[in-house]
């Protein structure tokens, strides 16, 4: 063998490695291309002639009508009542099941058993739950002085409803990054804090708040991540009714393209949506690299 | 051409260059320490020589033929990690086993070999254990062993001691050569300690700045340094080192004129003596200062009233703090017996210096041999 | 917060009583509900004593669901089948492509390398009918609508970001040098990446894959779009029939029942796995 | 002994003998029913080919996208004699009709040809007829070398034949000038009221016969009878809301959808009187409605009237028949009755479902397509399925005459027929065709649920629909 080359497999080796990854890569960048070209065209099926380019219209007619800010105030409603419940939630039930023993660590893995559901099943165990005839939930609703709470048929009770299913499903995992965090922290602060007689209150701002932040960030961003796009749960429950209450940006952009048959609406709506996550997935991914990178250095 | 050819390598990583134009043979069946100050490029030299890294320029040679670019696996090289980089989910007999099994050798035979290089190790009671199971030495001595269980025609051992406790370390340095000896293969051997370095080497080879400065036997190195930089890496405690002034065949230091044995050209320069060079004797200064004292034996020794600050033990010897009347410090050794002797404080008396026992380098810190052209 | 008081105490597992009601009552009503008639479940106030059935099951189970418009044939067996196909090839598939890649941008660096795997994950972010509406065209020109082998190509954009990320990780944190000993040993590249590198990311592998099968498996969007009838998953499924015409309440429980079983029973069977996926590689359980 | 069972099927085949006795005379000469069945297919299908070449694509296999659907079921019980007879294979996928349109628009605008045929209703071809994806069945009818002597297309009910053809211009009337024909016409539905007779003679109640009968009819129940709500109505977020009894109602107020305003369609749906009906239709929700009204498809608004959980339903004739049959709690219980709301009105105006079929352009095998279609709805399948199968109401002029199908119908569903003949003379499409009708009706119902919902008074929700209808149509360019 002649060791006085440089071989090129050595070279190309990392790009065969992940050639697969690349593909994947460009398998996404095409579609993704021409979603783009279709949100700057008038193009709806059922129009086939009068398909063509039209720049920004699909984005300026979408900004000036009050159905897309109402999907906006909808999505965005969602994401801040979903993520704001769950990380407090999240945070309190970690904060329970913090300490290592047997209990708490079989707790923590029940508790993880919604997460496994799929939203959209999920969303229909609860639509069984809160059938006006015969949902337990309505039921207890009625024992508690609501014999007519409509849940998800009201336009004024199906936010909470699509919410308190969110909660229900993805808690759990604010909850298992939380405590994963928490346990991670080092005890020495905590230790002193107790030996010195430090209120709890203060303890839990000043020394458990800002060491979990990162972790915080973390999970808050990924849950964003998702909750802005929330489809399956709001999809299976009422399909953005009662009414428009619900029309989130996907649910939206899928009824635009698959009853209306709008393409190019429906494109620039995705467009819009994307280029939120595409903020927040940034700012997830650093912080993830982050965080991960904090984990090597403590371990 | 020798077995083991290194030349003009020349790496670096972002910025920094690490090694600029390092040349190196070594012959078969022979150990080369190399020896340098940290960060002086000593384990990426070896990673060259592995095939771990590749050179920027240069090339390697192992048994005549050229290996720069081929791969690890294709050279015959064994080596040994600082940091054991045992494999964690392989019990101490895989992990001597796998150079044979990579070679395809027979389970017998693996079972024979491993137990020898064990037995010669003294490991054999563990090889059953996951490395997390076995102690810090044991994983120093199961990494070895897997380095020498291929019996690769290279063997280096990127400064294997350092994560051992002294008393192993000790003990090691004693049975090394033996097992190296056993296998006679040619060792390259990375250190940091300079008494690793000139127990198990054949020869050594200091890496400083990027290149080899001196490759020497042990002894020679330490006795005939190419530079202020070698002397001061060898020894402990460190060497001396006091300005003086060549003039017409003599050398002025410490107040004292040594003659020269040969030829120097005049001017200023750099005086090393080796501590343990230095006799003292407590007697009362001679007014005069430094004189020469005939031996009546044909060497002569020089006086310099010293004034004796402390005196430390350190193993068998003692170190001593002088003072010379203009007020430099010299640092002396004598064997424990001689220490006891001296007064417990401070005390004056006379630093015996031979002038063939003095060191000479330029001001620029390189070597000045009498005699030589300069 | 290591101080216990009685009173702590008992507010604690007060507190530990009402979450574990909440997240688990709803798991536990539905699975009541599928062994119940429909009169059963119609009874107000509702009861928990019964006499259990098995009736929901046994529909399901072979295809033939009674229902007010008369026996309705729905396979759904078929369904939790398709998942299952689609779940185990697609995460198979993701790892078999994900781990090399892992491993390139584990240990090498080079050029595009971070590129890509940034623009992978990224994309795991954006909106998934943002791909799906043009693919859908470019599926159906190339044959690949409503196939396998087009979902689970789809699918890959759920599955393989995660893996290439968290066992990217895991293959960080091997130190280089054990791998280089091995090689030195006389072994090849790729035997090193077989016999080395894989089995120390093993915890990191396991808990990619697990977390990607459960999110493969829960993923309802892509089927919804890509797939029709007989390739469709439990979720999609699930859905089709729940709004299908006189179904019954109980089976429709049943088929809740038989879709999250799996996900659950590989929860609950490999849970260090699935925490230590759950917390992104962030913390090394 | 087989030329005995032959004889008889073919009397079966010239009418002279119904399937049923002769099943009954073929057991009596000890053949068992599928061997009989085998041979009246093997009669049938000697006397249709006699006519005309069936067995042209023999060997051909077609796929079709059928909905979950008791028509659908029909087709497939009976499916053997067609593929007896043409020696074609037929497979299909079903899918539940919460996704079926999906289905369908999802696979015809990504230009697929996986199916060659598929179920539709006459508002979907608005969509796809404009869109290219639908054939003009028109070529193929009037072809006589394609098309069987016996198939009669004229015996299709000719207000169905106009509601499934359109020339694609935004208002043009349906089966006007320049139409095509999108769909083939198949079973179709128009709304009435079906009652539950039996509460209604306990409590003394007569069927409305105007809307504010109707209103005071359903409030009566809900307050009166336990446990039952008045009157049930569709209500989730889609264009089916709109097209049962609510456009039906509407309609017989003289209220339209659209007007033509100087070549321009104009929303209409903000009118004083067409506020006042949804102010009527609104409150007669709020009060005596289904609870989770919102969320009602047909499907619950049967359901109910079936279980005995709401008293009336103002939606689908053939979804009270279907409910007097099976399981139902209430089977046997149920009447029917043809209602127009307006009391100026003389007849009722119900708007029609028609379920059609449809041809896929995209389709590689149409001529072998078309076989299959002039089959299942044709004279021959059409009868099949009026007598034996839950295939009602049937749009061919001549089932409808068919003493055995009227005798079937009298018997088991009292009223019935009566609540059709009174029905179908004003029964029709009401909505003016557009490309639009899916957001717009949509929109619609989105509206109307808020209106129920207390969100938006109902004549500043009319106003604010009409406006963004109206913005909408002028962005399409119509």
């Amino acid at each position: 063998m002649d060791g006085s080359r440089r071989p090129f497999m050595r070279k190309a080796l990392p790009y065969l490695l992940s050639l697969p990854a690349l593909l994947v890569c460009i398998g996404i960048l095409i579609p993704f291309g021409t979603a783009v070209y279709y949100s700057l065209q008038r193009y709806n099926l059922a129009f086939p002639m009068t398909r063509g380019f039209i720049w920004l219209e699909n984005y300026t007619l979408l900004f000036t009508d009050p159905a897309f800010w109402n999907t906006v105030r909808v999505s965005l409603l969602y994401t801040l009542y979903t993520v704001g419940f769950e990380l407090v939630l999240g945070l309190g039930i970690a904060m329970l099941l913090q300490r290592r023993s047997l209990f708490n660590n079989m707790m923590s893995i029940l508790l993880l058993l919604p997460l496994m559901i799929a939203p959209a099943i999920a969303a229909l165990m609860w639509k069984l739950m809160t059938n006006p005839g015969f949902g337990i939930l309505s039921y207890f609703a009625s024992l508690l002085g609501f014999p007519d709470f409509k849940w998800a048929s009201a336009s004024s009770s199906a936010l909470f409803t699509v919410v308190l299913i969110d909660i229900w499903v993805y808690t759990p995992f604010m909850m298992v990054l939380l405590l994963a965090g928490l346990r991670a922290l080092p005890r020495q602060p905590f230790e002193a804090a107790e030996l010195d007689g430090v209120p709890q209150s203060f303890v839990f701002f000043r020394i458990t708040l800002p060491m979990l932040t990162p972790y915080i960030i973390t999970a808050t961003l990924f849950r964003m991540l998702e909750s802005i796009q929330q489809f399956d749960i709001i999809y299976a429950m009422t399909q953005g009714g009662p009414g428009n209450t619900l029309m989130a940006f996907q649910v939206a952009a899928y009824l635009e393209r698959y009853q209306y048959t709008n393409v190019g609406r429906s494109a620039a709506i995705l467009m819009v949506l994307w280029a939120i996550t595409f903020l927040l997935s940034n700012l997830f991914i650093k912080q993830w690299l982050r965080l991960r990178e904090r984990a090597r250095g403590m371990g | 051409m020798s077995y083991l050819v290194l030349d003009k390598l020349k790496k670096r990583f972002k910025n920094e260059i690490v090694l600029d134009g390092a040349s190196l043979d070594v012959e078969r069946g022979e150990t080369v320490v190399v020896f340098g100050p940290s960060g002086c490029g000593k384990t990426v030299l070896l990673r060259l020589i592995a095939g771990i890294n590749e050179p920027d320029s240069g090339t390697v040679h192992i048994a005549g033929q050229e290996v720069t670019y081929l791969a690890p696996e294709h050279r015959d090289v064994g080596m040994a990690f600082q940091n054991f980089a045992l494999y964690p989910h392989l019990s101490a007999f895989d992990n001597i086993a796998s150079p044979l099994s990579a070679r395809g050798v027979g389970r017998a035979e693996i079972e024979r070999r491993v137990h020898e290089v064990a037995g010669l190790l003294k490991i054999d009671h563990v090889l059953h254990h996951l490395p997390k199971a076995l102690s810090n030495g044991q994983k120093q001595r199961t990494s070895l062993g897997r380095a020498l269980a291929g019996n690769p025609g290279v063997l280096l051992l990127d400064d294997p001691l350092r994560n051992v406790d002294a008393k192993l370390r000790y003990e090691m340095r004693l049975e090394l050569p033996r097992v190296l000896k056993a296998f006679e293969t040619t060792v390259i051997y990375v250190t940091q300690d300079y008494k690793e370095a000139m127990a198990l080497g054949d020869r050594v080879a200091v890496l400083m700045g990027g290149g080899f400065r001196q490759v020497d036997r042990p002894a020679a190195i330490y006795k005939d340094p190419d530079g202020t930089d070698v002397a001061r890496l060898f020894g402990d405690p460190t060497v001396n080192l006091v300005p003086g002034e060549i003039r017409e065949g003599a050398v002025t230091a410490l107040g004292a004129r040594f003659p020269l044995a040969g030829r120097l050209a005049d001017g200023a320069c750099q005086v090393a003596i080796r501590p343990e060079s230095i006799t003292v004797t407590l007697d009362a200064a001679s007014p005069g200062g430094a004189m020469p004292i005939d031996l009546g034996i044909g060497e002569t020794t020089h006086a310099v009233p010293v004034e004796l600050d402390a005196v430390t033990p350190l193993n068998v010897r003692a170190v001593m703090l002088l003072r010379t009347v203009d007020g430099r410090e010299l640092l002396a050794t004598c064997s424990e017996d001689e220490a006891s002797r001296l007064p417990r404080g401070h005390g004056q008396g006379q630093a015996h210096i031979r002038a063939a026992d003095l060191l000479l380098f330029d001001p620029g810190g390189r070597r000045l041999r009498p005699g030589e052209r300069q | 917060m290591e101080r216990q008081t009685t009173t702590g105490r008992v507010v604690r597992v007060m507190l530990l009583t009402l979450v574990g009601l909440f997240f688990l009552f709803p798991i536990f009503w539905v699975l009541l509900m599928s062994f119940q008639t429909n009169q059963d479940i119609l009874r107000i106030p509702p009861s928990i004593f019964f006499e259990p059935t098995l009736g929901n099951y046994k529909a399901l189970i072979s295809g033939r669901l009674e229902s007010t418009a008369g026996v309705l044939e729905i396979r759904f067996m078929n369904n939790l089948m398709n998942s299952v196909i689609l779940a185990v090839s697609s995460v198979a598939l993701s790892l078999l492509l994900g781990i090399p890649a892992a491993y390139a941008f584990a240990r090498f660096k080079f050029r595009l390398g971070e590129d890509i795997a940034f623009t992978l994950l990224s994309f795991r972010f954006a909106p998934p009918l943002l791909v799906l509406l043009p693919l859908a065209i470019y599926f159906q020109q190339m044959g690949l609508i409503d196939t396998y082998i087009g979902l689970i190509w789809v699918y890959q954009l759920i599955t393989l970001p995660l893996i290439l990320w968290i066992v990217r990780g895991y293959f960080e944190d091997i130190s280089e040098d054990i791998e280089h000993a091995y090689r030195l040993d006389g072994n090849g590249w790729f035997k090193t990446f077989l016999h080395i590198a894989i089995p120390l990311a093993k915890p990191g592998i396991a808990a990619a894959t697990l977390l990607s099968f459960i999110f493969a498996w829960n993923n309802f969007v892509f089927a919804l779009i890509l797939a029709s009838a007989d390739k469709q998953p439990v979720t999609v499924g699930a859905l089709a029939f729940v709004t299908a015409s006189g179904i019954q309440y109980g089976q429709i429980a049943a088929s809740i029942v038989l879709s999250v079983t799996p996900t659950l029973l590989l929860a609950l069977y490999a849970q260090r796995y699935l925490v230590e996926g759950l917390s992104l590689g962030a913390v090394k359980g | 002994m087989y030329s005995r069972i032959q004889d008889l099927a073919n009397a079966v085949v010239r009418r002279q003998l119904d399937r049923r006795n002769f099943l009954r005379r073929a057991g009596q000469l000890g053949i068992g029913a599928s061997a009989a069945t085998y041979f009246l297919n093997q009669a049938q299908s000697t006397a249709l080919a006699q006519d005309f070449d069936w067995q042209k694509h023999n060997g051909t296999t077609i796929k079709l996208l059928l909905n979950k659907h008791p028509y659908a079921d029909a087709m497939i019980a009976n499916l053997e004699t067609f593929k007896s007879m043409t020696g074609m294979d037929v497979t299909y996928d079903v899918f539940p009709e919460d996704v079926y349109f999906d289905k369908v628009t999802a696979e015809l605008s990504s230009g697929g040809g996986n199916y060659d045929a598929f179920m539709t209703g006459a508002y979907q071809t608005w969509q796809y007829g404009p869109a290219g994806w639908l054939v003009d069945m028109n070529e193929f009818i009037s072809d006589a070398s394609l098309t069987n002597p016996n198939y009669n297309w004229d015996d299709i009910l000719p207000n169905l034949r106009a509601s499934t053809a359109w020339s694609g211009v935004p208002g043009a009337e349906l089966g006007g000038e320049g139409a095509k024909q999108w769909a083939i016409p198949w079973g179709f539905e128009l709304n009435s009221i079906a009652y539950n007779k039996r509460v209604f003679d306990e409590h003394n109640l007569t069927p409305p016969n105007n809307m504010a009968e109707l209103m005071e009819t359903a409030a009566k129940i809900s307050t009166d009878v336990d446990g039952m709500y008045g009157v049930g109505v569709r209500g989730s977020r889609s264009w089916a809301t709109i097209h049962p009894g609510f456009l039906s109602g509407y309609s017989n107020f003289n209220e339209r959808d659209f007007t033509m305003e100087n070549g321009q369609l104009m929303a209409a749906m903000a009118t004083p009187g067409s506020k006042s009906f949804h102010a009527d239709w609104v409150k007669m929700i709020q009060e005596s409605g289904p609870r989770d009204w919102a969320t009602y498809t047909w499907y619950q608004v049967g359901t109910d009237l079936g279980a005995g959980a709401s008293g009336m339903i103002y939606d689908a004739d053939i979804l009270g028949y279907f409910m007097n049959g099976g399981e139902n709690a209430e089977a046997g219980n149920l009447a029917y009755h043809a209602f127009a709301p307006n009391p100026e009105a003389s007849a009722p105006t119900p708007n029609v479902w028609i379920w059609s079929l449809g041809m896929s352009n995209f389709s590689t095998q149409k001529e072998a397509a078309w076989l299959f279609m002039q089959w299942a709805s044709g004279t021959d399948h059409a009868l099949f399925g009026a007598r034996d199968m839950d295939f009602v109401n049937p749009v061919r002029q001549s089932v409808w005459d068919d003493q055995a199908f009227q005798d079937r119908i009298a018997k088991s569903y009292p009223g019935y027929l009566e609540q059709y003949e009174a029905s179908a003379p004003g029964s029709k499409i009401y909505f003016t065709p557009q490309p639009l009708f899916f957001n717009l009706t949509t929109e619609w119902a989105s509206m109307l649920q808020q209106m129920v919902g207390n969100e938006v008074p109902v004549d500043e929700g009319l106003d604010q629909l009409a406006e963004s209808v109206n913005r909408q149509l002028r962005q399409a360019g119509i």
